[in-house]
């Protein structure tokens, strides 16, 4: 019933906001995009067959030289940039939203415990944030990289770096997660009914999980959708400081690596395009996010 | 409050105990400094005994006790790559990443604030909504984007600021200051600008959010029902309020700018201690990027300590015990 | 002097607008104190901001004239309504400790108030200043004026926020529950203060206030509200004390008298109010299941020896030892089976901290309890399994936060039963939920509901009926009636007395409002600064108390008798 | 992968051995167009003396000219610091502190002249002893560069200006292989402390220098700045009209153009080869390109029983069958590589050394033709019709668009049937990988050091021991080339020295050992005013440049 009325809220301030309209249909635009390149996209960009360096460099269409095959030109492998476009966004988003998820559920999960536990096991989970604060993403990525190259095994390797950008974004978000909820936490703990859970005997994990836990989704919610814009553009930068995806798959951040190199030399749509697909996909996630923060209200940080 | 100073001080140890754990242990994992210290034709016995020489085959924790022990001696080690002591290439690399991210930070301040008060009071004008808009476009753009494209519309096409480096310095004891010279401080626009835009972002939507909230406050709703002056309602009274929590947000945000400055320098070849760190990325100079991260905790914890205090400093409720 | 006719109030949202107050006229003449008096949601607030000049964006004065004197307030210019506050009209809120700004001296706030509307030297303003606030019973007002809010007592600090209110010699002030956060003593202090500068100054007042004892102890006249809308008009003593409309008998009947105990609250039905019907043979349903688990048909005798609670402070100095805060300094209590113990004191007493302390949420620093004979044990050494569990319940006094708002009641109310066991088959669970939430007079429907589509009073039934489903035999109520109003408390406390006898259920129930307590309770006993000072069998204490304290509590309570006003 | 020649080149640096006779100094025909001498560097006469400043990718990360033997160290101190013999702009080799040197009877050693009235930057006299001081400091455990001595036995004192270099075998081209063995004056070393190189901390020596060369160090900020005045008392004639030199490391290439273009900075290199029409077509700046001696090439792991990183075929190796290797040759389109990647910049190569180079072998200059057809009928025949997948293994920032390259080889592979996974990844990992057989298939880029083909035969084709063919990833192993190995090193006869190389040059492309794809680019860009001489060997010589 809650649900429902905070849908029919939600949805009347919707309509009221022209810029979370627009956010809406921008990103659901680019997801559809993504979720579905595999039918979108005219060539597989994975499939190193499906293009020849001859086609390299090519503009988009509507420029001279350009080719109708390519709507958006090509990069200097030849591979078409819309189709590149669409896959980046997919691998972007997946990497994002998992990365996303895990400090989500890391997060909440120490947050949760911290808040409600309090004492020492607070202060722990709290300095462990202090720590994690205190190194940059690109370390994070690095000593990620460093460590599971030194546990498993060489030839799972090559398939690490997306799980190894993964971890590290979402080692990186976590932190955000675990304060707010922890926060969230020291309110809610408070009132009444969780010390009614308390009183009555109910296991910590179910007064966690069943009863507070859904209490503080509303500001974690707004957190998720800020840190998953915030992923997306922490996977380009660490794509640019060299610990990012490779080039035969790329991410949206590994294409404007790759399109940095043309940002003079006259290939303008190798650089811009992928980059205005990012910005628009991170704007409009930010708007979505800033339409959720004002329905929910809380004064977040 | 001197013992919660003191609780704090003792948390801040473990911290940096943590994260120098972190950093030697991590770094174990990330390549071969032996190869990269060696030509290409030293031969295998050459490396050997260097790497014993380096004590790199030393127990693991044998080699983490050699380096706290050492750290807290002040002997931060030598560099594999340049052989200089890491202590005094941090150090001299210092201000120029503090400098940076000081500025960096007072532009988000000085904007930053009284947008956020600007949006706050007219959350539905135009100029905030274009404010808002205009800033979270800022922020969505990777940050080594804008430091490019600010360097290619200033340096190169307008030819009104320097592309890189920090320009003329000055030395005032070790500290060697750009602050001070004029092409100094026109090399400061462009790589402050691109650090300071998240920043920049961050408090004006934090300050706006508090001082909304400040604003709907029983005791602002008081003085406004007390006909106190616009003015001292919103610039003094709400204000401070909201200042509170800012301040603290500011304050960890210092730390992740000096932390952040890792590719900004790398965009303007800033001469700091984040452009140390990738080099050193980049050449495996394992004890350089150990000893960078725990300088870097150590920022962040004095940083905290600093806000704690700064807390004291200007809310009474915390300074001013006794009750009357 | 302030003439307000024909003010009628809309709020728009987005399904339309509401009409917040509707044609309310009323005056205030100088040194008169009008109350207004009302339940939740009768437009009590509004008229006052509308007076202000301070409705939020969304409300719009529709029609009707607003007058301070000369003065058309509805004509001025934004401007000129800002100069005009505070200057003429101020006010006074409910909460002293939110309404001042905490990081700035009393000094600052004053002097600012002071010449925000009089030209005036910042010495002159100073001096004003101190003299006001000695004027309001502050004493050495000269140091403490340095202080910071967050240094005065609740008192202290409401005197401050009315020296602010009057520092600028408005010539009308309202207060908006000025003394709804203040212990009785204090309340007693800051009403007579109100009294005394209308009388003394000529201030009018407009008294905004959901307390009946309030009013009836300084308006001098009042203005019964409901639904926006006009009750009834007129002096004090003729509307409260002869009241001519059903509204405000009803209103009337349900204020708990002090001076003696009713067994029942007479609530006339009023027109317009519906009573949920609650289906006799469900409750009949959930009554027998409560019994056929009683075996006595008694609760537990509950004995309290010793208790003491004390909370870490801060360490003082570097070295310095903590300066440890004792809630409870050995209080020793019993509570005979199937009786109910009243539980008294102001806040920071340490009254709702002994409730915890049986509800195993705080751990005492030492003490024993014993539940029926049996070792009662205490927080940290009580199991999660121990049967005490089920048997200690629990109503919390804030029916809005005692309640998982995400759940529906369904849930909320299975959770006793299946956590303890109580009845395995979820059927059957459903069942004896509707059942139960019949006997607290719900309808049965209600279990598919969420929390916030409920009432207080409701709320604090389905808080009630938790407590039932777990079969207890002590029954804890931290002032169950505390956040509702009059009439709503009226009926849960006759609920809770009806399930109280019916059960046989021992109960301790708290409450700084002694009428409430006398309406409930059979032993008494009054805790001060965390120590027993005096307990007994309720009605002779109510008849004689014997502890000083107990006697000044008793007469500082408001009172709705009408003889000639104590002022 | 825009970040080249930044790091220290583990495969660019000489060690001694060849067979030439005295006297006879570089003397190859690489390629006038390979030597991009600008028109003016030589002839002009110094103009208005000019403050110079000019940027590369990476710092000198010391000033010790033994403590690390990496490009970019011994380039930058070559304007500091001298050996006893020196390269010319067409890479020849001339007398600097020596002025003259012969061959000992018996193939004994060589006996070198030293130039006398020679002083150091701080007014020392040079002699006899620096040298001897000099090469027990470089010949030392805690040296980088004591390899370059292997073949020394003993260096005897003659007299004041003459030293014998002792070898233990006839060594014909050991003058050439100590052009970047720099002296240093004994008592300014000894008197700081410095007698040996720094290895694990520093000395006076990894931030001071005096050299008797060009230029003296003026001032020095690692990894900021490092500033150079012009020796008044050097011994020879300055060709350069510098006051000053200033060098700036700037690490993204991007920033490096923005300064150029900017006019912060006079000269640059390398920058972008994408970015060449851009400099070019601006006012004022101009970009030299010439050919670096380096070689691209692919390797395969030819001691590898299986394929590491296949979905399918785990069982065996196909790059074990020169017909799968042939068939990679033929599939892969240089030309267009060229074309699209390194912009016509490049020079398509056939052998593990660009062409002009000594030793370059003429018989086999053809490489296999681009055929994908054929190609796809060599897999055929070698049993893999439907193709295969393997690992590629690739730098990322190691040459000039190294990942690019290694993408392009996949797609044109991918076109005849097998499937590369690529692998790019930063440099610093990469030699690990590769030593630890971490490839299928991998992009080596190989400058022989000493200019000469011996150097990649002992590096790359000689089957791997403890020194020889140490950067023999792959394990190719062919006991003819092993055996011709000795006698191309003590070989004098030069006609019978190249037809042993011809035949180890024919080996190596019958079993197709490697794929050598293309001799990379060399792209420096300055401003028009700017004249300097491009050395094939990438070194930076601040003695020939002139600022108009």
């Amino acid at each position: 019933m809650l649900g429902r009325l905070m849908q029919s809220e939600a949805v009347w301030l919707f309509s009221r906001s022209p810029a979370a309209i627009l956010a809406a249909i921008a990103a659901v635009t680019i997801v559809l995009g993504a979720l579905f390149a595999p039918w979108i996209a005219p060539t597989d960009p994975y499939d190193l067959s499906s293009f020849s360096l001859i086609d390299g460099l090519l503009p988009p269409v509507w420029e001279d030289g350009g080719d109708p095959r390519f709507l958006l030109g090509t990069d200097d492998q030849g591979r078409d940039m819309f189709s590149s476009i669409l896959y980046g966004a997919r691998l972007s988003l997946a990497i994002a939203a998992m990365a996303m998820a895990i400090a989500l559920v890391l997060g909440v999960g120490l947050g949760l415990a911290a808040g409600y536990y309090g004492g020492r096991f607070d202060a722990v989970v709290m300095r462990i944030a202090d720590v994690q604060l205190a190194l940059p993403a690109i370390l994070t990525a690095l000593l990620i990289d460093g460590i599971s190259r030194g546990i498993l095994p060489r030839d799972m390797h090559d398939d690490l770096r997306l799980g190894v950008i993964t971890v590290a974004i979402a080692l990186s978000l976590w932190v955000n997660f675990a304060r707010t909820a922890r926060a969230s936490v020291f309110v809610e703990r408070n009132k009444d009914y969780v010390q009614a859970a308390i009183m009555m005997g109910q296991h910590p994990l179910r007064i966690m999980a069943r009863h507070i836990l859904p209490n503080i989704l509303g500001p974690l919610l707004v957190i998720a959708t800020v840190d998953l814009a915030s992923a997306i553009l922490l996977e380009a930068t660490l794509s640019f400081l060299g610990v990012g995806l490779p080039a035969d798959s790329p991410s949206l951040g590994t294409l404007i690596r790759i399109g940095m190199q043309y940002l003079l030399s006259g290939e303008w749509w190798i650089l811009w395009i992928p980059t205005l697909f990012l910005v628009v996909l991170v704007v409009a996630i930010n708007l979505l996010g800033d339409f959720l923060r004002d329905l929910f209200n809380p004064s977040l940080r | 409050m001197v013992a919660f100073i003191l609780k704090r001080l003792v948390q801040s140890v473990f911290v940096m105990l943590a994260v120098a754990f972190l950093a030697f242990s991590l770094f174990k994992f990330v390549g071969d400094p032996i190869s990269q210290m060696t030509g290409v034709e030293t031969s295998i016995e050459d490396q050997e005994r260097l790497r014993e020489e380096l004590g790199l085959n030393d127990p693991f924790f044998v080699q983490f006790a050699r380096f706290t022990g050492d750290m807290l001696q002040g002997d931060f080690g030598y560099s594999f790559r340049t052989r200089e002591p890491i202590g005094e290439m941090l150090l001299s690399r210092l201000p120029a990443t503090l400098e940076l991210g000081t500025v960096a930070l007072v532009i988000s301040l000085i904007v930053g604030i009284p947008a956020g008060v600007y949006t706050a009071l007219r959350p539905r004008g135009l100029v905030s909504q274009s404010i808002l808009i205009a800033t979270l476009i800022g922020v969505s753009i990777p940050t080594f984007v804008i430091g490019i494209l600010l360097i290619f519309l200033f340096g190169v096409q307008l030819g009104w600021l320097p592309t890189y480096g920090r320009g003329g310095t000055v030395e005032i004891g070790w500290w060697r200051s750009s602050l001070f010279t004029v092409e100094g401080w026109r090399s400061h626009v462009l790589p402050a600008l691109t650090l300071g835009l998240f920043q920049l972002t961050l408090t004006m939507r934090l300050v706006r959010a508090q001082m909304m909230e400040v604003m709907r406050t029983d005791h602002i709703r008081f003085a406004i029902a007390r006909g106190v002056p616009w003015r001292s309602i919103r610039y003094r009274h709400a204000l401070s309020n909201t200042m509170i929590p800012v301040i603290t947000v500011i304050g960890l945000q210092f730390g992740g700018v000096i932390a952040f400055s890792i590719v900004t320098e790398s965009v303007f070849q800033w001469p700091g201690m984040g452009l140390l760190f990738l080099e050193s990325i980049r050449f495996v100079d394992i004890p350089v990027m150990s000893v960078y991260l725990v300088v870097i905790a150590f920022f962040f914890v004095i940083i905290n300590l600093l806000v704690d205090l700064l807390y004291l400093a200007i809310d009474p409720r915390l300074r001013v015990r006794e009750s009357v | 002097m302030l003439e307000v006719e024909n003010l009628t109030v809309r709020f728009r949202h987005r399904q339309g607008t509401t009409t917040a107050v509707e044609d309310v006229s009323l005056n205030v003449g100088r040194g008169e104190i009008h109350g207004l008096v009302g339940e939740s949601g009768a437009g009590k607030s509004t008229i006052g901001a509308a007076i202000m000049g301070l409705l939020p964006a969304a409300g719009e004065i529709a029609s009707g004239n607003l007058h301070l004197d000369d003065t058309d307030l509805r004509a001025l210019t934004p401007m000129e309504a800002h100069r005009l506050r505070g200057k003429r009209i101020s006010m006074i809120f409910q909460d002293p400790q939110t309404s001042l700004d905490p990081l700035m001296t009393v000094e600052a706030q004053l002097i600012e108030t002071i010449q925000a509307h009089e030209d005036i030297s910042t010495e002159a303003a100073r001096r004003r200043a101190i003299e006001l606030l000695e004027e309001i019973g502050i004493a050495r007002a000269e140091t403490r004026i340095r202080a910071y809010p967050h240094q005065f007592s609740g008192g202290m600090r409401q005197r401050v926020v009315i020296a602010l209110a009057l520092c600028t010699n408005p010539e009308l002030i309202i207060a908006d529950e000025p003394t709804t956060a203040l212990d009785v003593a204090v309340q007693a202090q800051v009403l007579d203060l109100i009294r005394q500068l209308a009388d003394t100054r000529g201030v009018g007042f407009i008294l905004i206030t959901h307390d009946i004892g309030v009013i009836a102890q300084v308006s001098d006249r009042v203005t019964v509200l409901r639904g926006g809308r006009v009750v009834e008009q007129g002096p004090t003593p003729q509307v409260l004390g002869a009241p001519e409309q059903p509204y405000t008998k009803a209103l009337m009947a349900a204020v708990p008298p002090l001076d003696r105990k009713l067994d029942r609250f007479r609530l006339p039905r009023v027109a317009g109010e519906e009573e949920e019907a609650a289906s006799a043979s469900a409750a009949k349903e959930a009554e027998d299941w409560l019994m056929s688990g009683s075996g006595t048909g008694l609760g537990p005798a509950l004995d309290l020896s010793d208790i003491t609670v004390r909370f870490r402070g801060e360490r003082r100095g570097f070295l310095g030892a903590r300066e440890d805060f004792t809630a409870l300094d050995g209080v020793s209590l019993s509570v005979r089976p199937g009786t109910v113990m009243g539980l008294v004191g102001e806040s920071g007493s340490g009254k709702s901290t002994l409730a915890k302390v049986v509800a195993a949420l705080v751990q005492p620093a030492s003490g024993e309890m014993t539940l029926d004979g049996a070792p009662l044990p205490p927080m940290r050494s009580r199991s999660r399994h121990d049967p005490s569990r089920r048997l200690v319940q629990m109503v919390f006094q804030d029916p809005f936060s005692s309640l998982n708002a995400r759940h529906r009641v369904l849930g909320i109310l299975s959770e006793p039963l299946r956590l303890y066991g109580l009845e395995t088959d979820a059927a059957r669970r459903e069942r004896l939920v509707r059942a139960m939430l019949a006997l607290v007079g719900l309808p049965p429907e209600a279990a598919d509901r969420y929390p916030h589509q409920f009432s207080g009073g409701q709320r604090q039934r389905i808080a009630v009926a938790r407590a039932l489903l777990s079969r207890p035999g002590l029954l804890i109520c931290d002032e169950p009636t505390s956040a509702l109003d009059v009439s709503i408390q009226a009926q849960v406390l006759n609920l809770l007395k009806d399930l109280q006898t019916r059960f046989g259920l021992t109960t301790l129930f708290i409450s700084h409002n002694l009428a409430v307590v006398r309406q409930m309770s059979d032993d008494i006993a009054v805790l001060k600064d965390g120590s027993l000072v005096e307990t007994g069998p309720s009605e002779p204490f109510f008849a004689g108390p014997q502890a000083t304290y107990s006697q000044e509590l008793l007469a500082q309570t408001p009172t709705v008798r009408f003889g000639p006003r104590a002022a | 992968m825009m970040v080249l020649n930044m790091d220290k080149c583990p495969d660019t640096l000489p060690q001694a051995a060849a067979n030439h006779r005295e006297g006879v100094m570089f003397r190859t025909t690489f390629s006038a167009a390979a030597i991009a001498v600008s028109t003016t560097a030589l002839s002009a006469f110094p103009a208005a003396a000019e403050s110079f400043s000019w940027a590369g990718t990476t710092d000198p990360q010391t000033m010790d000219p033994h403590a690390v033997n990496a490009a970019p160290v011994l380039s930058f101190l070559n304007n500091i610091y001298e050996g006893l013999v020196r390269r010319g702009p067409d890479m020849g080799v001339e007398p600097s502190l020596a002025t003259s040197w012969e061959a000992l009877p018996d193939g004994a050693g060589w006996r070198f002249t030293l130039r006398e009235g020679v002083t150091f930057h701080d007014g020392a006299a040079f002699n006899a002893d620096d040298v001897i001081f000099s090469y027990e400091r470089a010949a030392s455990e805690a040296s980088d560069v004591r390899s370059w001595f292997a073949p020394v036995t003993e260096v005897v004192r003659v007299d004041d200006f003459t030293v014998d270099f002792l070898t233990a075998a006839p060594n014909p081209l050991f003058p050439g292989s100590i052009a970047n063995f720099m002296i240093l004056d004994s008592d300014w070393a000894a008197g700081n402390g410095a007698e040996l190189p720094a290895r694990d901390a520093e000395n006076f020596a990894t931030r001071n220098a005096n050299g008797t060369g060009p230029f003296s160090l003026a001032g020095r900020d690692p990894g900021i700045e490092t500033r150079l005045v012009p020796n008044e008392g050097w011994w020879d004639m300055a060709e350069h009209n510098l006051t000053e030199a200033v060098f700036t490391p700037i690490g993204n290439p991007a920033t490096g153009l923005a300064a150029l273009l900017s006019g912060e900075i006079d000269f640059i290199s390398p920058i972008p080869l994408q970015d060449v029409e851009q400099v070019e077509s601006r006012d004022g700046f101009k970009v030299l390109s010439g050919l670096e001696t380096r070689v691209i090439m692919l390797g395969f792991g030819h001691d590898h029983e299986t394929l590491k990183y296949s979905e399918e075929t785990t069982d065996a190796n196909p790059f074990l069958d020169a017909r799968v290797r042939l068939a990679v040759a033929q599939a892969i389109d240089v030309a267009t590589i060229d074309r699209v990647i390194m912009r016509d910049a490049a020079e398509p190569a056939s052998q593990l050394l660009p062409e002009g180079l000594s030793g370059w072998s003429a018989a086999h200059a053809e490489r296999p033709t681009f055929d994908a057809e054929a190609a796809k009928t060599l897999l055929a025949e070698a049993g893999y019709p439907d193709g295969f997948s393997f690992g590629l293994m690739c730098p990322n920032d190691r040459y000039i668009n190294d990942e690019a390259v290694c993408r392009a080889v996949a797609s044109m592979l991918a076109r005849v049937g097998i499937e590369a996974n690529v692998n790019a990844m930063p440099v610093r990992g990469y030699w690990d990988e590769l030593r630890s057989d971490n490839f299928d298939m991998y992009l080596l880029g190989w400058s022989p050091g000493t200019f000469d083909a011996e150097h990649p035969i002992r590096f790359l084709a000689h089957t791997p021991n403890e020194r020889l063919g140490t950067w023999n990833f792959g394990g190719f192993s062919s006991a003819r080339i092993d055996e011709l190995l000795e006698p191309i090193q003590q070989e004098i006869d030069e006609a019978a020295r190249q037809a042993m190389i011809d035949e180890v040059a024919g080996i190596l492309q019958e079993e197709v050992a490697y794929v050598p794809l293309y001799t990379e680019p060399l792209i420096w860009a300055m401003k028009e005013s700017v004249e300097v001489v491009q050395r094939p060997d990438n070194f930076f010589m601040l003695r020939w440049v002139t600022v108009n």
